[in-house]
This record gives structure tokens, C-alpha cells and sequence, in this order.
């Protein structure tokens, strides 16, 4: 088990109703958080569509996740 | 004159990336690429327009993560820069509520001749669209409201500019 | 706030080109390309630089047949128009004696998406620097002048932007 | 023969030392004016490199010339 800190973004945060938590989860992978906080974030989009930063490090969704990190979860970026 | 002289004397500026909730100025932003060795300037600016996909836009809302939007603008400036012969490259992008015809991204590159000027400007802003973690949120006239690649748009693969 | 609707009112204005001997303000320019359907602006800008194709130059002087820099200006700029999906698409070509760092020539399309601003101004860009009836003449650091194109340039193949 | 306005500019001009004048010789085609003035205009450019203009339109060196026509011979352009 870890306890990392998951911050949720744009159209994550509004459908979360929160900034950010911090959970203690089985994850080994960025994308086991993504998958772990769906119920939170409630992306109807693929993974592959969105982001992710881990310790404000713009990151992949095969990074692994140590114990204390930081995940910054991005919807699908518009800018511009 | 003596403010043009000024601007040559002193050293180039780095290449800067901003995000901010204030106006942008694209006329004191381009002054800040004058350089005596540049004989091209290229200029983008993304304006909010009032179609998109087909509804009527009344606004849009930006919201940025500034550290990592800043930290992965300046990479894509770095990148310009490797790729291309520039003199410089700045880049401004708004955060918050804009209205029809505000300017929502800023791209400046100045160069010796035009070729580079252009390359470097469209690979700035292309770049920028996809990497920065940047959301907009477009308020229809029927009183709804999207965000943009997340809900309508990643049906009909479209982006706004 | 009142200003921008104005802008947003009026009819949509012809595409024009005019060459003047006054400074240009790239500033108001860019404001008269303004659309509520406008989501990407393009402008490119020629500054007197410093260096041409190794002489340090001083000066420009450009002359212009201003008649037929218009008509062959505003052909181009309905080639654009014609190639391109563009809302507005305005230059202005300086004359006379113009300094480093001066602006000499400014393009600005507007159009709903980037990939045509970026097409559109740098097709119209291209196309008036090699059709208009325009001409320079550098003036260097070491007292000599010539006109571009017609002497060194030649030998060379060079451009100024 | 035919009575022609042919009108200088920028380095042709400057060799020229006027900025127009009016001559009645023999010339069927703009390459002809081009050719019966090398000695007033001066150029060390091929034809080709120049342009022409026949009564304020921009035409080819192949144009025919007509008597009163005005002939604008202008050097290689620079603009930008």
C-alpha cells in the first residue's frame, strides 16, 4: 500500500468535488491511480486522451508511483 | 528613438513563457522581440470567436496548472529554438473568463529572415495547444457549458483555432 | 468593452494594401482585422536589420510605383483570399528613408482556424516581395549604397527578410 | 515608328539621371524599349530579371507597344 497525493484538474475536479485527497491505495503505475480514482475524477475518456504530472513532473501513464509522490491527474488539454 | 536604442543595447531577454489572468498586450509584447539583427517578426494570436463545432460561444473560461504549463512552455520555446535560427520567442497565455474577440494565446518570434519566423511560430503554438496543461470551458448561448476535448469536441476531433 | 462591439458591427471591411511613407502601427493595424468569427490572427512584420548578406548596413531607403504596388497588392491579397478560408487579410508597405529596427513592411490575416492565418500571410508575404514594384537601397556603414537586387543581392541570391 | 513615354525608376532612374522622357523609334515589343534605352537606363540585369508595365498595367517583355504608349521600366524588385 501507498499513500500518495491524487490533485484532480478542469472537468476532474468539478465531477470530484474536490481539489485533491490523499489515499492510502495498491497502485503501482500512474495508470493504476488513474483507474483507482475513476469513481472520483469520472473521466468518460480513455486514458490515453489525458495527462498526468507526478511531482510537477509532466509524466506517462507507465510511470511508476513511489510512496509520498504527488499524482496530478489532467483531463484533455486545450490551450490556445 | 532613444527608446529604440535601448532595447538594442541591452542583452537578450531569454525565452519566457507566461500565464496570466491579465489582458494580453500584444503590441508591448512584440516590442520586447525588437532586436537590430532581426528582419522578420511573426505574430499568432488565438482570439475567442463566437462559433465553435457549430454552437454559439457567449465566452470561454481558461484554467491553467501554472507551474507545469510554464515549465512545458518554456520546453516547447527551447525546442523552437534548437530547430530553428531565432532571435527570440516569448509566449503569453490567459487564464480566466474571456469574452468574444480577447486574445487567449500569444506567440512572438523574431528571426533573421522569415522562413524560420513562421516555422518557429506555427511549431510554438501547435505544440502549446497539445502539451500545456491548459483547459477551456466554452459557455453557450443556450445557457450550457463544456469543456472543450473532453466532452464534445473529442466526438469530431475538432480544437478551436 | 464599447470599442469591441463597434468593431464587431461594422460590416466587414475590403481587403486592402496601401504603402505610405508614416510609421506603421501594427497595434491599430491588427485591431481592424478584428471578427467575432475570428479565432487565429497571423501578422508578419520586416524590420530594417542590421546586417545584409555580410554588410553592416545603416539604412534603407525604399521607393515605391505606388500605383501599381496597390493594384498588384490587392491581386495578391484576392489570391489569398481565393486560396485561403480568410476573414480579413490588410498590409502596408513603408517608403522613404527608414532606420534599423524600423518596421517596412506588415502583413495580418484573420481567419476562423491557424492553419490558414499561417498559410494565407506567408503566401501573401512571398508574393509581394518579388511582385510589387517596390525597391531598396541599403545604405552601409562604410558610406556606399546599393540597391538590392540590382547589384550585390544578384551575385548572390539573397534576400533582406 | 512609334511616339512612347518610358518612365525610370529606382536604379534605372538614378542611371538615367530623369525620371521619364518621351521617344519616337523603332519597337515592336517591350523587350525592344528595354533594349533601345539600355544606354539611358543602364542595366547590367538580363531583361528577365526586370519587370515592365504598359499604361499603368503590369505586363511581359513580350507585349506589344502601341504609339502613345506609356512604357514603366522597372529594375529588379526588392520589397520587403
Amino acid at each position: 500500500m501507498k499513500t500518495i497525493r491524487v490533485r484532480y484538474f478542469a472537468m476532474f475536479r468539478e465531477n470530484a468535488g474536490i481539489d485533491e485527497e490523499t489515499l492510502t491505495i495498491e497502485v503501482s503505475t500512474a495508470t493504476d491511480v488513474f483507474e483507482a480514482t475513476r469513481g472520483r475524477h469520472g473521466s468518460s475518456e480513455p486514458v490515453g486522451h489525458c495527462k498526468v504530472a507526478i511531482n510537477d513532473e509532466m509524466s506517462d501513464w507507465q510511470a511508476d508511483i513511489s510512496d509520498g509522490d504527488t499524482v496530478l491527474l489532467f483531463p484533455p488539454v486545450a490551450g490556445g | 528613438m532613444a527608446i529604440r536604442c535601448f532595447c538594442f543595447r541591452r542583452l537578450l531577454v531569454a525565452d519566457v513563457l507566461a500565464v496570466s489572468p491579465d489582458e494580453i498586450d500584444p503590441d508591448s509584447l512584440r516590442r520586447q522581440l525588437f532586436n537590430p539583427r532581426a528582419g522578420a517578426y511573426c505574430g499568432f494570436e488565438g482570439w475567442v470567436r463566437n462559433l465553435n463545432d457549430g454552437h454559439e460561444v457567449l465566452r470561454l473560461e481558461y484554467e491553467a496548472y501554472e507551474p507545469l504549463a510554464i515549465k512545458e512552455g518554456e520546453k516547447v520555446l527551447a525546442e523552437a529554438r534548437a530547430e530553428y535560427s531565432l532571435l527570440q520567442a516569448h509566449c503569453v497565455h490567459r487564464t480566466g473568463m474571456l469574452e468574444i474577440g480577447d486574445c487567449a494565446v500569444w506567440v512572438g518570434v523574431s528571426s533573421a529572415h522569415r522562413h524560420e519566423a513562421f516555422q518557429a511560430c506555427r511549431y510554438i503554438i501547435d505544440a502549446l495547444k497539445v502539451r500545456l496543461p491548459i483547459w477551456k470551458k466554452e459557455h453557450y448561448a443556450n445557457g450550457d457549458s463544456g469543456w472543450v476535448n473532453c466532452e464534445r469536441c473529442t466526438e469530431h476531433g475538432q480544437s478551436t483555432t
